[in-house]
C-alpha cells in the first residue's frame, strides 16, 4: 500500500492526527511518500526549537514514527536523512540496517509526479535531472537541444493531507503555505484531510476555495484537546 | 556554522557578512530563492530600499526578515528550515507544485544554494553527507536548473579543511553546470566558461592564500578587490 | 433544437423530456460535466432530493440551474455555452488547467455529450460539422476520457432523417471507445461489448420502428419497459 | 509573434481591451492561441443572447477581431468555427478562404500544454487523443497499457488577460471562473493583465491571490468608460 504523507517538516502543517492513526492500526509494508523522511518522535522538538514550548503542539507525529514502528518498506522522499551527525533520525536507521529501501529525487519532480497523478497525466519531460544520479534508468530526450528526464505520475492509495477548513463537500482551505497537502490532495484513490473545523457549507466562498471537494473523499476533524501518545486508544 | 580557522590564516567572514555580500547583488524587484542553510542567513540582509521578493519552496513568497522574538511569530509563516518570518504585505501562499512550476518554468531571478563541493563547471555537489546511508535533494535540482542566476554561498573549506571549490566535483551531483557566482567565506568568485575567477578577497586574504585552500586553480584578475558590502 | 416528425412517427421525446431521462441516473453526491447544445438541458432537470455537482469546464463546480429572469443573473457565473446560472453554497471557482486536471484524472462521475454520430463500439463522433472548414473539439475529448461514465445525449437522426446511430463512425472521431449510454429523443440504449442494446422506447414507439431508424442493428432483449422519467 | 489570448466566451472574462488595443497597433502575422477563436464585432451580441442589452459591455472585442482585420497567421484552438450554420465567423471565413491555417486540439490538452509551459514542463504524455485525428503525427506511447499522446509545451511571447484586481506586484484576482486567464499567466514571456482595479498592497490577502505577481509583467486597468470602438485613438 502507497500513501501520501502531506506537509512540509513543520508541526503546523504535518497531519499529526492521521499520522497517529496509522500507527495505531499497524499496517505494515507501507510505502510512503513524503517530502522529508521526518524525525520522530524522540527528536521532533528538533523540529522549531525557536517555537515556546507553550506553543508546541503536544500532538506532533510525522512519517518518521512509521519507521520507528517498523511499518514501512520504502520511502520515496526528498529528504531521506538528517543533516546532522548527531542526530540520527528514524528512517536513517533503517536504511543503515538495510529494513527500508529508498528513492530519492528532487522536490520540483516530487511535487510535479504527485501533480500529474491528480490530473491525469502519465508522465512529463522535466529539464530537472538530467547529469545527476536522479535520471539514472531513466529516459532522457532533448527538446529544444536541452535534455529532459521522463518522470512518471505518483499514484497513491491514500493521501493523508493537513488543512484548515473544511465543508461538507470536502472543500478545503490551508492556512500559510500549502505545502504538499494542498498538491497530494486528489492524487490518492483515497484523500483523507485532517482539519481543524467543519464549517456550514457556503461560509467557503467559490473564490477563495483552495482544495476542490471532488478531490477530497474523507474528512476528519482534529480533536480538540491533543492527543500526545499515538499508543492512546480512542 | 562558522568553520575554525586556521592559526595561521586571517579571518574568515562571519555568515552575516557572507549574506550582506551575497544580497547586496539582488536588484529592485528581484524574486529570490534562499536554500536551507546558510543561504537563509541572506533573509536579514536584505539590501535596504531595494523590494525584492523572497520565495520559499514550501509555498511562501514575498515575506520578510526571520522574526528574532519568537512569542511574536505566526507559527504558520515559515519559510523552509522551518524559520518564522514576517509577513509582508502582497505576500503569496502556494502548493509545492505552484511553487515548482514557478521555480521550473524560470520564473526566479537568483537562488543561493548551499554547498559541498563546486567545480570549474560550474557543477554543484550538495546533497550527500559524508556517511549517511542516502542524500538529501530537498529542491536544490529545481532551483538550480530554474533560476536565472545560480549562487553558491559556502564555507571555502570543510570544517578538518578539505577544499570544497575544485576541479571536477566527486561527491554526486545536485545539479550540473548551473553555478555562476560563488561566495565564501574568504572571497567572491564568478565562474564562467570552464573557470573560477577570484573577485573580491575577505580583508587580509591575498589571492595567493586563496588559492592555498582552493582545489581548483583559479583565474585572478588585475582587478582584484576587498570583498564589498554594498 | 426539435427534429421535425416524419408524419406517421411517433412523438419524440422533448429535450426537456430528455434530459430528466439523463438526469433521473444521477446518483446522490455524483459530479457531473453537462456539454454544450442539448446536455444543458439537464442543468434545470436534476432529480429532486439528490446533490448533484455539477462541472463546467470554464471553472465551475457546484452550481445550480439556469436563471431564467437575466436581470438578476450575475454575469460572471455562467456555465459552458455561457449561460447564467444559479451560486450554490460550496461552489468552487477553478482556472481551465485545473477544470480539466479534475476531468483527466478520473474526479468526474459522468459526462454528458452531445453527439453526431455514435457507433456500437462506443465511439464517439461529434466535432466536425457538415460543410465547415474545420472542428470544434471544445472540452468533448477530455471528458469522454476522463469521465467515470460518458452518456450522450443526442436526436436519434439528423434533421433530413440520416441515421446517428451507426455500425461504425464516418466523421472524425471525437474520442474512440468512450459511450456507454445513449439517450435519444426516441429512447435509451446501453453500449457494450460492440453492441448497442435497446433499454426502453419513448411513448408510443416500438422497438421495431426505432431499429428502422437506426443504422446498427439494435440488441433487443425481452425486458424493454417505455422511458421512465425518475 | 505567438500570443495566448485568455477567458472563454464571455464578455466579463475576455480581455477586450488588450484585443482592442491589439487591433490598433495593426501587428500582423500572429499565432492566436485562444480557446475559441470568437465570433467579432459583427456576431458579438450572439454570445450572450440573454444579457440584457444595458449588461451587455460596449467594449466586447474576441481574438476574432485579429481575424477580420487580417492579423493572423494561424490559430491554435478548440473551436475553430461556429456551430450553426447561419452564423460565419471570421475566423471561418479566413479558414475557407486558406488565408489562415488552423490548429483544433481538445480544452484539456490545449490547457495542459499552456500550463505546461508555465511550470517548465517540455511534454507530457495525456491519455486524451489517441485514436483521433489529434493524435496523427504524434509519438503515441502505452503506459500501464493505455495509449497516451505526447503534446509539447506552448509558449508564447505575449499573454493577454483579464482579471479583477491587482495589486502594485501584479498579484492577482478573478471575479469568477478562472477559466484560461489563470491559465495562461506566467506561460509566456511577457504577461499583460487587463483589470478593473490596482488595490493597495496587502489588500490582496495572501490565501486568497490566485495568480501570484511574478507571472505578471504589466497590468493595465480598463477604462471606467469603455471605449465601444477599437478604432477610436486612445
Amino acid at each position: 500500500m502507497t500513501v501520501h504523507f502531506g506537509g512540509f517538516a513543520s508541526p503546523f502543517n504535518t497531519p499529526s492526527y492521521l499520522v497517529a492513526a496509522v500507527a495505531r492500526r499497524g499496517v505494515k509494508g507501507l510505502t510512503a511518500i513524503s517530502t522529508s523522511m521526518g524525525r520522530g518522535v524522540k527528536h521532533r522538538d528538533s523540529q522549531s526549537p525557536w517555537l515556546p514550548p507553550e506553543l508546541r503542539p503536544q500532538d506532533f507525529f510525522d512519517v518518521a514514527l512509521m519507521a520507528e514502528l517498523g511499518q514501512l518498506k520504502k520511502g520515496i522522499t526528498t529528504f531521506a536523512v538528517g543533516a546532522r551527525h548527531d542526530l540520527i533520525y528514524p528512517f536513517e536507521e533503517r536504511l543503515a540496517d538495510g529494513s527500508v529501501e529508498v528513492e530519492v529525487l528532487g522536490q520540483g519532480s516530487l511535487a510535479e509526479r504527485i501533480r500529474a497523478a491528480r490530473a491525469g497525466i502519465a508522465a512529463f519531460y522535466t529539464p530537472v535531472g538530467p547529469g545527476t544520479d536522479v535520471a539514472k534508468g531513466k529516459e532522457v530526450r532533448d527538446f529544444d537541444g536541452i535534455p529532459h528526464v521522463l518522470e512518471t505520475a505518483l499514484h497513491a492509495d491514500f493521501a493523508l493531507i493537513r488543512a484548515w477548513k473544511a465543508d461538507r463537500y470536502g472543500n478545503l482551505i490551508y492556512r500559510g503555505p500549502r505545502t504538499f497537502n494542498e498538491t497530494m490532495a486528489g492524487a490518492a484513490r483515497i484523500t483523507i484531510a485532517e482539519v481543524d473545523e467543519v464549517v456550514p457549507l457556503g461560509d467557503l466562498k467559490p473564490d477563495q476555495i483552495h482544495t476542490a471537494g471532488v478531490y477530497v473523499q474523507r474528512v476528519v476533524v482534529r480533536p480538540s484537546t491533543p492527543v500526545s501518545d499515538w499508543t492512546t486508544p480512542l | 556554522m562558522s568553520v575554525p580557522s586556521n592559526r595561521n590564516e586571517p579571518e574568515r567572514l562571519h555568515p552575516t557578512v557572507m549574506a550582506m555580500v551575497v544580497a547586496r547583488d539582488f536588484e529592485d524587484g528581484f524574486v529570490v530563492n534562499l536554500g536551507v542553510g546558510l543561504p537563509l542567513e541572506c533573509a536579514n540582509a536584505m539590501p535596504p530600499g531595494r523590494e525584492i521578493l523572497l520565495h520559499s519552496e514550501l509555498g511562501l513568497l514575498g515575506f520578510g526578515p526571520v522574526i528574532g522574538d519568537h512569542t511574536k511569530a505566526d507559527p504558520y509563516v515559515t519559510m523552509v528550515g522551518n524559520l518564522p518570518v514576517e509577513a509582508l504585505p502582497g505576500m503569496v501562499f502556494l502548493s509545492h507544485d505552484e511553487s515548482f512550476a514557478m521555480i521550473r518554468g524560470k520564473h526566479l531571478d537568483v537562488c543561493v544554494l548551499g554547498g559541498l563541493q563546486v567545480d570549474v563547471e560550474g557543477n554543484l555537489a550538495n546533497t550527500q553527507f559524508e556517511g549517511k546511508p542516502a542524500g538529501n535533494l530537498g529542491g536544490a535540482p529545481d532551483l538550480a536548473y530554474g533560476a536565472k542566476q545560480t549562487v553558491v554561498m559556502m564555507h571555502h573549506t570543510t570544517t578538518d579543511g578539505t577544499p570544497k571549490v575544485v576541479t571536477r566535483c566527486t561527491l554526486p551531483l545536485t545539479a550540473p553546470r548551473c553555478v555562476s557566482r560563488l561566495v565564501t567565506d574568504v572571497g567572491v568568485f564568478d565562474i564562467r566558461g570552464g573557470q573560477i575567477i577570484l573577485r573580491e578577497c575577505a580583508p587580509g586574504w591575498t589571492p595567493e592564500q586563496i588559492q592555498g585552500i582552493t582545489e581548483a586553480r583559479l583565474v585572478i584578475p588585475n582587478d582584484i578587490r576587498e570583498v564589498r558590502l554594498m
